[in-house]
Order: structure tokens, then C-alpha cells, then sequence
């Protein structure tokens, strides 16, 4: 069978050389696009780190003094968004995956789902023309009867657009993404674990807090991270619904609130002229720049107990 | 520690689909009792059905009465929570929690129940089930690893210790075996051996040589058909039903040339 | 704790209650009397208290405090008979289920009012028209839909092939450092904020098409540096969840790899992704600030990407709000419209895709 | 579309074809809006695109040569246009920027039961500088002796976005009330105080969803709100297009400018009977010498229709602006006369 | 149709860890040889180093030869997709694809490839492969059906039909029975029976029963201990290995009460 012997000596197959190829152009496109947007960010942003007052009219004095108090707010904002959305998020995707009954489950994925597609500036209109006149009176309540809390002393807004509100509207924008993936992951949760804790004598919550939690864990910090960035990177609808100004506070309930990174690049730049655009393509830069720690600080938090994965 | 089941004309249903048919039994304390059958003949829906795992299927149901000791565990009012407390269940594949320790695993289910149990009586009984399941010496070292570094059966009698450990009165296991090697089998069919003498036992096995073995009395189960519902075909001491069944089918089965 | 209806000693929680399997258990229907009833003490105290405000009863403050009132009740009431670990299963039960009602509220909230908005507006004229020569009253959006269809389909047309290759690059070949390079770097890129894509594309076509120029596939481009990321992720999750036996029966069939992958592995995880990439046009297909920049606004039809400005929707709803004229009515009453329209042809395309990810999607069961 | 295709009247007799190009302020968007429909009714084969950007980018779009006009809410000013470099126009050649439109802006408030209010400008500035807070305020109650005035704490609320309306009223109230107000007119707002809304449209749905609110908006836009009228010399002035038109007639031209470039300086302080002083006006810039000729005839006679009285009572229509008066008119056609 | 398989010093390694260690074998054509050994000796390992499934895995690799009819396996220039197209595998749990019908399954390995074949062929070829696999009677009805809605056993020997389909000269089976009924068990082993007239057929298993019902020769694997490499212990005709084995370790493996 000296024909057979002969046939197992190929040489590597075109398909696999083309498919695999492609794959890595692909990552590689990746890359490059990457390669060409910190290019650009970085080309953009050097003059204004050197930039004063004089060079560009937006700057306080330095670059670092203007953009600490955007810093301070985009992070203030978007933890606030994370603090409402993660829990609730979870929540919804367990209600979904382990309560609601399969039927009506699926059907409240998809609504839920659609919230994903409704556009910021949807949001924005919606935030200034219905959450904040409805959560007005709440504010005011808080600050007369808890304003000895540092975070609810007044005087409150008299429009209730304020950093809390954003942070609402910003929860809600990023609920979708977060409850969709979560809801995958829980769902994928081994009926195998999920029976030896309901065998061992759980009731629904221990066996959830046995077995779908812990095998969800690396799947919410994902989910999380990714509503992160786009807490900290949404533009239109903080910047239509927030009373911003540069203040560094943490009082929730006032007219003075901090300003966002991105919502300021929204509000400055159809005036920008000359270093002034530079300052805020550098603006641009922290934010990207912080966005990726954030990212970089969930990878590691997902892979320090990797030995302990629900992946195996 | 161990407790009489009686189960009266028992009809298992998914969703529409009756899976087991009129089901009579009664399992004596302290006796291991094993179901053998066909595939597909409704075994595990069976034994599932024995501490109310089977609910946790959506759509599934039981028609009949679960009886231990006398007490219904399908009157409305029971909690099927305190049920599996009393009746542990032991899986095909083993099922360490991935994310947990070996001790973890074993304190699974105690935990749950007691959340503060003193650091040493935790170790005590971390060593008392996993002595019980005959693993003692093959992990003590490593207590603190995840359970899912250790060999298919380990990983089994890992889970055996976790069921042990919350002090139930009644083991299902639904065919512990069937993923292990002959060495792994043997422990745990020892270990079997073992825990009758504390807790009434009742596993599926597709092994007659194990079934032969291991148990007191056997329950075979057959099937006429596919969508048919299986039917409990005869019950009694295993010696009969491998020497001397009183039904055709039984003796068709088990005198067939595998095992 | 006289009030306890089951004498069960609490106290041996180790040792199996020896004589019954019946626990303490509240009768089915007390949770809904117990809410009915925290509604009813919420709405009293709301009459009482005078909270109920000038404008009339505060029926929504009533309902909600009610159902805050709910969640410690079942827990105390299920505490008292039922015992800790049924009453944190209770707790939780409630803190769930409220989650998800909490999140409904703003999702009604905005389904309502998008629809009733946008109603105002929903005609054929809408559908069939641009803005070209119209001030005041009247004019459409045909224009911003070709608009947005056209580049998000181009972003979809860039974006999907090479998140998918990048994936598929990762799950199937990437070993060692490029691969854990290029995993970094779709991390990187999910930071990308979107205006600064809008300024990324821009100043790219400045480059090509001269300064200051302002394309559709300028806007298209930017709206795909924000959707690979979301691809990628997406699918190398689906990718992932493919079991490896099937792989391997492919391969033991001698099916060379990238068949198995096109013909086994792919087709397996169609559903999960085809929900990532419709996450991911959702997720870009309501970008306002980057197509501001880089695609520009029009109110003409245009159905060139590579030649002169291009609307979109979301860009339409920002500026009809943003710039509103005489009547101001007409505009907002067209932005909302616009809104509802942009949110519908997102359902449909979800929808598509749903039906899609069912045709191919692995049937299992018997 | 169904208006696109068919809408060309078969008697038109323009033979004007092309496309222009012009980016910059939103504040004249509706206005430009109007125009180009106006214009492009009247000439099917012209398209023209206003992208409202923003002033600022819209003169860094001009300056960069990818517009055929900005449109502006100030001038250039001299240094910008010392240095030249305006790559659409012939090399060394000057710019011609056109006061096209005007617009006063009004004070607009939400107070239940008072629809206008007489102030003077220390009042206005103490207001949105926070140092009256109260509506019953006896500065107030002194210029309104009619008015019932609640207890009610004021929210002022600015724009939160840099813009040329900003500019224009902080201008006012540094120019009108130096001891009150002590910042620099910018368009930004000054200092951290007060609530911050996006653009004209976010500052009345602010004012209009909030109480006690005042804010300062186009005036276009007050609508049901309640306005200011402002004291000027001893009379109190509402706003009206005559009396924006009239500040910018009595108003002097910044010195040491071309021909053609009509930047206005707006006098704040005018004590001349009738005029308002808090306006916006919001300029059109052309090259005087195009680079390229192709499109001049389009922008001369798209400029003559914007500076058209037709062309003006379109946008009062559209956009609630005030008609340039006829002498700026006669300096404005003569500037577009001009290009080349 | 069936080859001769030599195995020469043999070393397999995941990464750095040696897993199996200088293995010297002759499979004859047309034979069923059986692998037995403990849990972790490496059979699963060590047989899929002769289609070359082993190098699959991330970091594995081998060292040694193996020959087919005299071609070494791992000669450089060998295409490992032609060297599984000659070298079949049937796995532990049934894999049928989930997406595709029985048919489509069947002719998985023909359409995968790319393979043009008329409708009629592939009728003959289904039916063909089916009969050989002894499943034909049982799901000719309803070969459009997915093939995940068969039974385990069925689908097992869908696997087994599939994998005869391409028509392969060699079948590898790793432990094909152990997560089925007896009666799918028989099934298997009347089919092994069969096939081996035609193939050459390796086959793990942990049951000593059915190596010794099936198989003409058994190699003997055992381990030294935990991170120590498996190694082949004994390599003989399955009588003597079950009746009189010459090392002490097989002996006291196969005496073993169990299997
Ligand atoms: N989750 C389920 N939903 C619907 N039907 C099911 C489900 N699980 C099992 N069945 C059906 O119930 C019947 C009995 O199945 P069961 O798993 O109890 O059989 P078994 O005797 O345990 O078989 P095996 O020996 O293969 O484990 C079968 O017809 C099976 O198809
Ligand atoms: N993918 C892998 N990566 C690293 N080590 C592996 C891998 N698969 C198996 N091993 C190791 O190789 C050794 C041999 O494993 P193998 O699965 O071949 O044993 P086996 O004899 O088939 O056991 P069983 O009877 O349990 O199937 C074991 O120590 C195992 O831990
Ligand atoms: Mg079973
Ligand atoms: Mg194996």
C-alpha cells in the first residue's frame, strides 16, 4: 500500500495558511488601528501639556489644573452609575436566569436588551425632561431632613439636574450591556453545580451564592468593566442632563457639580480654536488612559484566583 | 441516622411526559438498595424523585406519596430545603465546586446551615468526612487546593464526603462509578460497604457485578417502549433477582452476558 | 415572639428536626397579603403625614415607599416563623424581583414617553421626506435613516469581519504572547471614548480627503473603532463556550482546522453570536457625539459615503432639539420622532437576528 | 426623498448650480436653515450645507479652508486676522465678515404668577452672580413695586456649554454693572455657582422644569416664559427685533478693519431710547477674494439673499431674529458687492 | 483496509511534564487491542498519539515514533489531517454535532472536507455506514432528526458510524461504553466484533469483562505514583494477560475483585 504511505505526506493545507492568516491580519488591524488612534492622541495632545493660559484661552493656568477636576468627575460620576448599576444588574440577570419562569424570561431578556439600543441622546432628553423634575422633590426632601450628611448637604438644585441624577441616567444607560452579560454567564452556570448545592440542602439564594456566583464572578467583573467604560466615556447624555462646572465636590444633591471628561470635550469643543483643541484632545488622552487602568486593574482581579475558575 | 422510604403508586411526570409509571417500594434502614435497568428506563427520574431533585426541572411534577418515616415529602406544607438535609445526593460526574478549596467543598453544606462553626470544629469535621470517604490520606496535605485539581475519583469521593458531612439519613447515587477506573471503584464500593451501616443507601448502577455486590436488595426497572413510561418490574433481595427473578424480563437482563 | 405560630425549638439547627419534614412555612399566599398590606400602612402614613403634596395624592411615593416597606416586612415576618436561612431566601427573593422592577420603572418610563412623543409625528410624510427646504413644520428623516444605515452597516461590513477573525484568532490560534498582546490591546480599545474615535476618524480623512472634510465613511470608521472592541469580546466569549469535544470529533474525522472552525465551531456558537454583534450595532448605532464630528450634519439626502456630509439619526435628534427654531414644537415633536424610529430599527434588527441565530442555532433536545 | 427630486419649478430661470459649504455657529443654525431652503427653492440645482458646529469650529473650518463661509457669533479678532492664513481666500487678501444676524437674548424666569419684571442691570448681575438669591429680594420688589414676589430662593442658570451667548451677556453685565459683575466677558461662564444647562434648548427646559429659576436664552426661545425687561437710561426696554436692530445701528464699528469687514463693537451702555442691549449678533465670513472662483457667484448671490429683506424675514420667521435695519444693510451689500 | 501499527520509545509530554514514557508496541492489522490501566497512566494519552489528536492540545508533544505500514507518523512533512483520515476516533462521551441531523452527522467527515458527493452516494453511504454500526434499524425513520435527540448508546454508535464512514483503516476508541447501559454495551461490543474484520481497533477501558470479551491483545499501563509518568507494563495476548500475567502489577490489577 505504498500509495497510502505516500498520501499522508502533504504539504499544509492553503485553507488553513489563508484562514489563519486572515485571522492574524485581523488582530493585527487591530493593532494598527490602536497604533494610529494613541498616535493621533499623543501627536494632538503634546502641545497642550506645555500650554498656559495664554496659549489657550480654556486653561485655568496649567493643563494638569484644568484637566484634575474633569478627572475627579468623570470618576466621580461613573462610580456612582456603577454603585446603582451593578447590583441591579445583577439582580435583573438572576431574575431572569433563576427566578422569573422561562417563558416570561426570555421575553424580559429582549426588553431588556432593547434598552441597549436606545440612543444617548434619547437618554439625555429623557433625563432632562422626565428624571429630573421627578427626582426634584426626593433631592429636597433629602436635603431637609439628611442635609447633616456630607453627601446630601444643599443648598439643592432647583432643577434636580445634578451629579446624582447623571449617575442615574448613566446607570440605566449601562444596565443593559451589564444585565445581558451577566444573564449569559449565570445561565451558563453547570446544572451539575447548581444540583449538588440544591442536594446539599440550599435553599434558591445559598445555592446562588454557592454555585452561580462564584462560577459568575470573572463574567461580572467583565460585565462591570465594560459598563465602566462606557460610564466613563459617555458624552451626550451627561452633557445634556448635568449642571457642570468645574467644582471638585462630592455633595450629590447641589446645582454645583463636577464636570466629565468626554461631556466637557462635548460642551468646549464646537468653540475650540487654535491650543484650545489640543487641550481637549488631551483631555481625551487621560480619559483613555484611565479607562485602561481601570480595564487592566479588572484583568488582574479576574486572573489573581484563576486556579480557582468556574472554567475547567 | 438512617430512615425507611416507602413510595405509594408514584407517577413521575416532564411537563406532559410521564417518564415512570406507578411506582410501589419500600427501602429499609440501613440496607443498600440498587436500581438497575435499562437506559432511558427511569432510574434517575426515580431516585431524584426520593428527595425532591426531581422539582428543580422546570415543568417536571410527581403524582403519589414519597413516605420517610411515614412523612410525606410531597405534603404541600414540606420544605424540600430540610428534605435533601436529610436525603444527600451523590452525581455521575462528580461535581467539586470549582471555585472552592477541598475543605470548602467539604464544609459546603455545613456551611450553609451554620455559618459560625468554630475553626476547630470545622477541621474535625472536615477530617471526619473525608475519613468516612476514604480520602483522608490522599488530601490531608493539600486541604487547602481546588477540589477540581483532583482525579475523577477523588473528585467522586470528595463529593461523597460532602454529602456525608451535612449528616443525612438517607444517600442517593445516581451511577457514582460509571466515569471511574476499577481502583477508584473499588474504593468507593468499600466505602459503600461502610456507610450502610449508618445511613440507608440507594444507587443506580448499570454494573450488575456491582449491583451484586454492593446491595441488599435490587429494584429493576424497564421500559416498553420509547415514550413509554418506565414501570418498576420487580423488587426484592439481590440474591433472587441474580439467581432467581420471578419476572422473564429480570432474568433476560441480568443474565445477559455483559455487565 | 408569642406571636410565632410553629413552637419549633430554633436552637438545634444541627440536628434534623427528627419528627416531621414540615418547617414553619408561611402560607402561600402572605407575601402578596403582606405587600398589600405594606401598601396599605405606606399609604396611610403618605394621608397622615400630609406627604401626599398639594397637587393631589402622591400615588407613585405611596406605592414605592409601600414596596421599601415590603422587603424588611417578609424578612421580619419570615424570620419569626420560618427561621433565618428561608427568611435571607425570602429577602433576596423580594431584593431581586425588586431589581427588576426597579429597572422597569425607567425602561416604562422612557418607552412611554419616546412613544407618545414621538406618535406626534409618526407619518408618511416622516418617511418619505428629508429636510431639504424645510423650516417650520413638516420634513423627514428619510435622509438620516439612509444615513445611519450606511454607516453603520459599513462600521457592521468593517468591524464584524475583523472582530470575528480577531476572535476566532484568539480562541483557536493564539498562543503566548501575541496572542496576550493582542487581548491587551481589544482591552485598550474598549477605552476608547467615543468622541475621541469621532476626532480620531476625523482628523484621519483630514488626511486623505483633505482638511476639514466630513464623510460618511469618516463616521463610519469611527463608530467601527468603537464596535470592534464589543465584537471581539462578545464573540471570543461565544467562541470559548464551544466544547472542545466537538472539536475534536471534527479533527479525528481528519476535517482540517479552519473547516472544523468554519463548519463546526462557528455554526455552534451562531446564536450567542449573533447577540454579541447586535450588543455591539446597538451599542454604536445611538452615537451621537462622534458622528457630530466626523460625518457632519446635512439636511439633504446623500447617498455617498465618500463624498459630502451625512446625517444619522441620533445626530438628527441632537440637533432638532439642540437648534430648535419657530414653531420649537415642530422640531422636538420630529426629534422624538426620530428617536422612536431610530429604537425601532434597532427592535427590527434584533429581531432579524434572533430569527437568524434560531435557524442555525444547535437543536438539541429529544 | 419625496421633497428632493421633483421640486424643481420648469420656469426656473436661475442657472445657479453647485454646492457650498458652511459650518460654524449654532446659534444661526435655524436661521440658516431657513435661508438655505429659501435659497435652494428658488435655485434647485444649489445645495448648500450649514453644519452647526459651533462658532469656534466653524472658524478653524474656514480658517483651514474646508468651508466656502463661517458663520460666527464674534468677529475675528485683529490678531486672528493679522495672521492671516484663511486657505479658501486668495493669498493676502482680506476676509469681509457680515452682521447677517441678530438677536437679543431674554432674561427668562419661572416664577408662578409674574410674566415680566423691570430690572436694572446691578440687579441682573447680583442675580447670576448669586449675591441675590432671594425673589422677594428688596432690590427686585424696589424696581417692581407691582409685582407679588414670593419667598422663593433664585436658581440662575447659565450655559453649560462654551458659547457665544455667554459672551455676549456676560459682556453685557461686566459693560452695564462693573461693580457687580468683575469678570471678563467670556464664553464660558465665569465661576463655579449656580446651575449649568447645555445650549439655549437645556437652559429653558432648565428654566421651564425648575422654580425659581432665571436663565438667559435667545430670545426666540422664551415662549411662555417669564421675561425682563431691562433698563436702559430711565425707561425699562422689553425685548423686541427693533430695539436688538436699534442697539446695533447705534453701536460703533471696531476700528482698523477692511473695507467689507463690518465687526461691531455692541455699545451696552447705550442710553439711546428703544434699543436693547443684551443682543447676540452672529456673523457671516467670506473671503473678499476667493482662491478658487468656481463658487463665487454662489456665495455672492447666497449672501445678497441672506442680506435680502426677503431673506431676513425668512429667518425672523424661522428663528425669531431681528431684520437687520436698511443702513447696515446698504454696508453689508456693498461688502458683497465687493467679492471677487 | 487495516494497518500495522508500531510504536517506537515513545515519550509523550503535556508542556514539561512527561505524561507517558518509552512505549514500545506492535499493533497487527485486523486485531482489537485493549488498553487497561489505572485512572491517570495515560491510555487516553498515549492513544491519541497515533492519529496525532494529542498534538491538538496547547503544549503537547511527543517524542519517539510512530509507524504506519512503515511511515512514521511524525515525520516532519506528514499532514496530520490525512494521518486522521486514515486513523479513526471514537471518544469517552458520545459528541455527535449538535447542529446537524443524523445524516448530516453520518457525512460529517465527507461534507466537511469539502467533498462533492451525488445525493444517491450519499444515501448508500449513510445507509452503508449505519448498518455497520448496528444503528440503521433503529433511526432510518428519522435521519433528518437531530442526532443530540438519540439516545446515549445510539449516539455513540452514531460516533462510531460517522467515524467508519470516511472510511479510515484504523479505530481508535477511548473507553466508548463507559457512560452507557449494558444493552447499548452489547450493542458496541457486537459491533467491534464485526468491525474488526475489516479495521484494526484499539480500545480503552476500564471494565476487564469486555477487554477480555473483545480484545485479541491487552497492554497493561500503570503508574508509579502522582506527577511520575505512566508506563506500558505489559504487552500480550489478552489470555495471558488475564490468565497468566507475567509481572506481579498486572496480576494484581486484573485479580482485582472488581470489573
Ligand atoms: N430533563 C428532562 N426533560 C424531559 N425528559 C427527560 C428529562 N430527563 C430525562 N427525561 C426522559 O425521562 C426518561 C427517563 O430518563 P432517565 O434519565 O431517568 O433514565 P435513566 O434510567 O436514568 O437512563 P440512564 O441509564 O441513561 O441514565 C427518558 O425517556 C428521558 O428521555
Ligand atoms: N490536557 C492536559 N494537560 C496536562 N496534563 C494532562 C492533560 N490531559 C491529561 N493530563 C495528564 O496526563 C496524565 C495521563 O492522563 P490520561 O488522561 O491519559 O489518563 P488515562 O489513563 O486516560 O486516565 P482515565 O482512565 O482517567 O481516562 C495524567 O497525569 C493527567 O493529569
Ligand atoms: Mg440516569
Ligand atoms: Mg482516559
Amino acid at each position: 500500500m505504498s500509495t497510502a504511505s505516500t498520501a499522508i505526506k502533504a504539504k499544509q493545507r492553503p485553507g488553513d495558511r489563508v484562514f489563519s492568516g486572515s485571522a492574524v491580519f485581523a488582530g493585527s488591524m487591530i493593532l494598527v488601528t490602536l497604533a494610529a488612534v494613541a498616535l493621533f492622541l499623543i501627536v494632538q495632545s503634546i502641545p497642550a501639556f506645555f500650554a498656559s493660559h495664554e496659549d489657550a484661552s480654556i486653561l485655568p493656568e496649567s493643563f494638569w489644573s484644568y484637566v484634575g477636576p474633569l478627572l475627579f468627575g468623570t470618576i466621580w460620576a461613573a462610580a456612582l452609575a456603577l454603585i446603582m448599576a451593578v447590583p441591579i444588574s445583577i439582580g435583573i440577570a438572576l431574575f431572569i436566569s433563576h427566578y422569573a419562569p422561562r417563558r416570561l424570561a426570555s421575553v424580559l431578556g429582549y426588553i431588556v436588551d432593547l434598552l441597549a439600543a436606545v440612543p444617548s441622546v434619547v437618554f439625555g432628553l429623557w433625563g432632562i425632561g422626565v428624571l429630573a423634575p421627578a427626582v426634584q422633590p426626593i433631592y429636597a426632601w433629602l436635603v431637609d431632613n439628611v442635609g447633616w450628611f456630607p453627601l446630601f448637604s444643599g443648598p439643592v438644585s432647583g432643577t434636580g439636574r445634578t451629579i446624582l441624577t447623571a449617575g442615574i441616567v448613566l446607570a440605566v444607560m449601562v444596565l443593559p450591556i451589564m444585565t445581558a452579560i451577566c444573564r449569559e454567564v449565570f445561565l451558563q452556570t453547570p446544572v451539575l453545580h447548581e444540583e449538588a448545592a440544591l442536594a446539599l440542602g440550599a435553599t434558591r439564594w445559598e445555592m446562588i451564592r454557592t454555585a452561580v456566583l462564584p462560577f459568575g464572578r470573572s463574567g461580572i467583573v467583565s460585565a462591570a468593566v465594560l459598563g465602566l467604560g462606557r460610564a466613563l466615556g459617555e458624552t451626550m447624555a451627561v452633557a445634556m442632563v448635568l449642571s457642570a462646572s468645574g467644582a471638585v465636590t462630592f455633595q450629590l444633591l447641589t446645582s454645583v457639580n463636577p464636570s466629565t471628561i468626554a461631556a466637557n470635550i462635548a460642551l468646549s469643543f464646537p468653540e475650540a480654536f487654535g491650543i484650545n483643541v489640543n487641550v481637549l484632545i488631551a483631555t481625551g488622552l487621560i480619559l483613555f488612559i484611565v479607562t485602561f487602568v481601570v480595564n487592566a486593574i479588572a484583568r488582574w482581579i479576574v486572573s489573581r484566583r484563576q486556579e480557582f475558575s468556574g472554567a475547567n | 441516622m438512617s430512615k425507611r422510604i416507602e413510595v405509594r403508586d408514584l407517577n413521575v411526570y416532564y411537563g406532559k411526559f410521564l417518564a415512570v409509571e406507578g411506582v410501589n417500594l419500600e427501602i429499609e434502614p440501613r440496607s443498600v438498595t440498587a436500581f438497575i435497568g435499562p437506559s432511558g428506563c427511569g432510574k434517575s427520574t426515580f431516585l431524584r424523585t426520593l428527595n425532591r431533585m426531581h422539582e428543580v426541572i422546570p415543568g417536571a411534577r410527581v403524582e403519589g406519596e414519597v413516605l420517610i418515616d411515614g412523612n410525606n415529602l410531597y405534603d404541600p406544607d414540606v420544605d424540600p430545603v430540610l428534605v435533601r438535609r436529610q436525603v444527600g445526593m451523590v452525581f455521575q460526574r462528580p461535581n467539586p465546586f470549582p471555585t472552592m478549596s477541598i475543605k470548602e467543598n467539604v464544609l459546603a453544606g455545613v456551611k450553609l446551615n451554620n455559618k459560625r462553626i468554630s475553626k476547630s470544629d470545622a477541621d474535625d469535621l472536615v477530617e471526619k468526612s473525608l475519613l468516612g470517604a476514604n480520602l483522608w490520606n490522599e488530601v490531608k496535605d493539600r486541604l487547602d487546593r481546588p477540589g477540581s485539581g483532583l482525579s475523577g475519583g477523588q473528585q467522586q469521593r470528595l463529593c461523597i464526603a460532602r454529602a456525608i458531612a451535612v449528616a443525612p439519613e438517607v444517600i442517593l447515587m445516581d451511577e457514582p462509578c460509571s466515569a471511574l477506573d476499577p481502583i477508584s471503584t473499588l474504593a468507593i464500593e468499600d466505602l459503600i460497604e461502610e456507610l450502610k451501616l449508618q445511613y440507608t443507601i440507594v444507587i443506580v448502577t448499570h454494573n450488575m457485578q456491582q449491583a451484586s455486590r454492593v446491595s441488599d436488595k435490587t429494584a429493576f426497572f424497564n421500559i416498553a417502549g420509547t415514550g413509554k413510561p418506565g414501570n418498576l418490574i420487580e423488587y426484592a433481595d439481590t440474591t433472587t433477582i441474580f439467581s432467581n427473578p420471578s419476572v422473564k424480563a429480570t432474568e433476560d437482563y441480568v443474565s445477559g452476558r455483559f455487565g | 415572639m408569642t406571636m410565632t405560630t410553629k413552637p419549633e425549638p430554633t436552637t438545634s439547627v444541627a440536628t434534623p428536626i427528627q419528627n416531621s419534614l414540615t418547617a414553619g412555612r408561611l402560607p402561600t399566599p402572605a407575601p402578596w397579603l403582606i405587600l398589600g398590606a405594606a401598601i396599605a400602612v405606606s399609604a396611610a402614613i403618605f394621608g397622615v403625614m400630609g406627604l401626599a403634596g398639594e397637587a393631589g395624592y402622591n400615588w407613585g411615593g405611596a406605592l414605592l415607599v409601600g414596596a421599601l416597606l415590603y422587603i424588611p416586612s417578609i424578612w421580619l415576618f419570615s424570620m419569626l416563623v420560618e427561621g433565618r436561612r428561608r427568611a435571607m431566601d425570602r429577602l433576596v427573593t423580594a431584593l431581586v424581583t425588586g431589581a427588576f422592577v426597579l429597572a422597569m420603572i425607567p425602561l416604562i418610563s422612557l418607552t412611554i414617553t419616546v412613544i407618545t412623543f414621538g406618535l406626534n409625528r409618526f407619518d408618511a410624510d416622516f418617511f418619505t421626506m428629508s429636510m431639504r427646504n424645510v423650516t417650520g413644520e413638516g420634513g423627514g428623516v428619510l435622509h438620516a435613516i439612509v444615513g445611519t444605515l450606511l454607516m453603520t452597516g459599513t462600521a457592521a461590513i468593517i468591524s464584524i469581519p475583523i472582530g470575528l477573525m480577531t476572535s476566532i484568532y484568539l480562541v483557536e490560534y493564539g498562543r503566548g504572547q501575541l496572542a496576550r498582546g493582542i487581548t491587551f490591546l481589544v482591552d485598550v480599545m474598549t477605552g476608547i471614548p467615543s468622541i475621541v474615535a469621532g476626532l480620531f476618524a476625523y482628523a484621519l480623512f483630514s488626511i486623505f480627503l483633505g482638511p476639514g472634510t466630513r464623510t460618511g465613511i469618516a463616521g463610519a470608521v469611527a463608530l467601527a473603532v468603537l464596535m470592534i472592541p464589543v465584537v471581539v469580546r462578545s464573540s471570543e466569549e461565544m467562541l470559548r463556550l464551544v466544547p472542545n469535544e466537538l472539536r475534536e470529533a471534527s479533527y479525528a474525522l481528519g476535517v482540517p482546522k479552519w473547516l472544523t472552525i468554519v463548519k463546526v465551531v462557528l455554526p455552534t456558537s451562531i446564536a450567542g453570536i449573533t447577540t454579541g454583534i447586535m450588543l455591539s450595532i446597538a451599542r454604536v448605532i445611538g452615537e451621537t457625539a462622534p458622528l457630530l464630528i466626523a460625518a457632519g450634519f446635512t439636511q439633504s439626502m446623500n447617498w455617498n459615503l465618500f463624498d459630502g456630509r451625512m446625517s444619522s439619526l441620533p445626530v438628527f435628534v441632537y440637533t432638532q432639539y439642540a437648534n430648535q427654531g419657530n414653531p420649537p414644537e415642530a422640531y422636538l415633536d420630529r426629534a422624538w420622532a426620530a428617536a422612536l424610529t431610530l429604537i425601532l430599527i434597532v427592535m427590527a434588527l434584533n429581531l432579524i437576528a434572533r430569527l437568524v441565530a434560531r435557524f442555525f442555532a444547535p437543536k438539541f433536545g429529544r | 426623498a419625496a421633497n428632493e427630486s421633483g421640486a424643481a419649478p420648469s420656469e426656473s430661470a436661475s442657472s445657479l448650480s453647485g454646492n457650498l459649504v458652511g459650518a460654524g455657529a449654532s446659534s444661526q443654525d435655524a436661521a440658516q436653515q431657513a435661508w438655505i431652503a429659501g435659497f435652494q427653492t428658488a435655485n434647485p440645482d444649489v445645495t448648500i450645507d450649514y453644519d452647526p458646529s459651533g462658532s469656534g469650529a466653524g472658524r478653524e473650518t474656514f480658517l483651514e479652508g474646508a468651508s466656502d463661509f463661517a458663520g460666527s457669533d464674534r468677529a475675528f479678532d485683529d490678531e486672528e486676522v493679522a495672521a492671516g492664513g484663511f486657505a479658501k481666500c486668495a493669498p493676502d487678501t482680506d476676509i469681509i465678515e457680515l452682521p447677517m444676524y441678530i438677536s437679543p437674548i431674554a432674561v427668562i424666569f419661572n416664577v408662578e404668577g409674574v410674566d415680566t419684571l423691570n430690572l436694572d442691570a446691578a440687579t441682573i448681575a447680583g442675580i447670576f452672580a448669586g449675591n441675590i438669591t432671594k425673589w422677594n429680594d428688596a432690590a427686585i420688589v424696589a424696581l417692581n413695586p407691582d409685582a407679588t414676589l414670593p419667598d422663593l430662593a433664585i436658581t440662575p442658570v447659565h450655559r453649560s456649554d462654551d458659547s457665544g451667548t455667554t459672551e455676549n451677556f456676560t459682556d453685557y453685565l461686566g459693560a452695564a454693572a462693573p461693580d457687580v459683575w468683575t469678570y471678563e466677558a467670556d464664553g464660558v461662564w465665569p465661576f463655579e455657582g449656580g446651575e449649568a444647562a447645555q445650549g439655549t434648548s437645556g437652559v429653558v427646559d432648565a428654566v421651564t422644569n425648575g422654580t425659581g429659576t432665571v436663565g438667559y436664552a435667545d430670545a426666540s426661545r422664551a415662549g411662555d416664559l417669564g421675561t425682563v425687561a431691562v433698563q436702559v437710561g430711565d425707561e425699562f426696554v422689553e425685548f423686541s427685533p427693533e430695539a436688538a436692530a436699534a442697539i446695533v445701528d447705534a453701536s460703533p464699528e471696531v476700528e482698523g478693519r477692511s473695507e467689507g469687514d463690518i465687526a461691531i463693537e455692541i455699545d451696552r451702555t447705550s442710553e439711546e431710547a428703544g434699543v436693547y442691549p443684551i443682543v447676540l449678533v452672529s456673523y457671516i465670513i467670506g473671503c473678499q477674494q476667493y482662491a478658487d472662483s468656481e463658487n463665487v457667484e454662489l456665495v455672492k448671490s447666497y449672501f445678497s439673499y441672506m442680506a435680502s429683506p426677503e431673506g431676513q424675514d425668512v429667518a425672523a420667521e424661522a428663528a425669531g431674529s431681528a431684520p437687520i435695519s436698511d443702513t447696515l444693510r446698504e454696508q453689508v451689500t456693498a461688502a458683497i458687492d465687493s467679492i471677487q
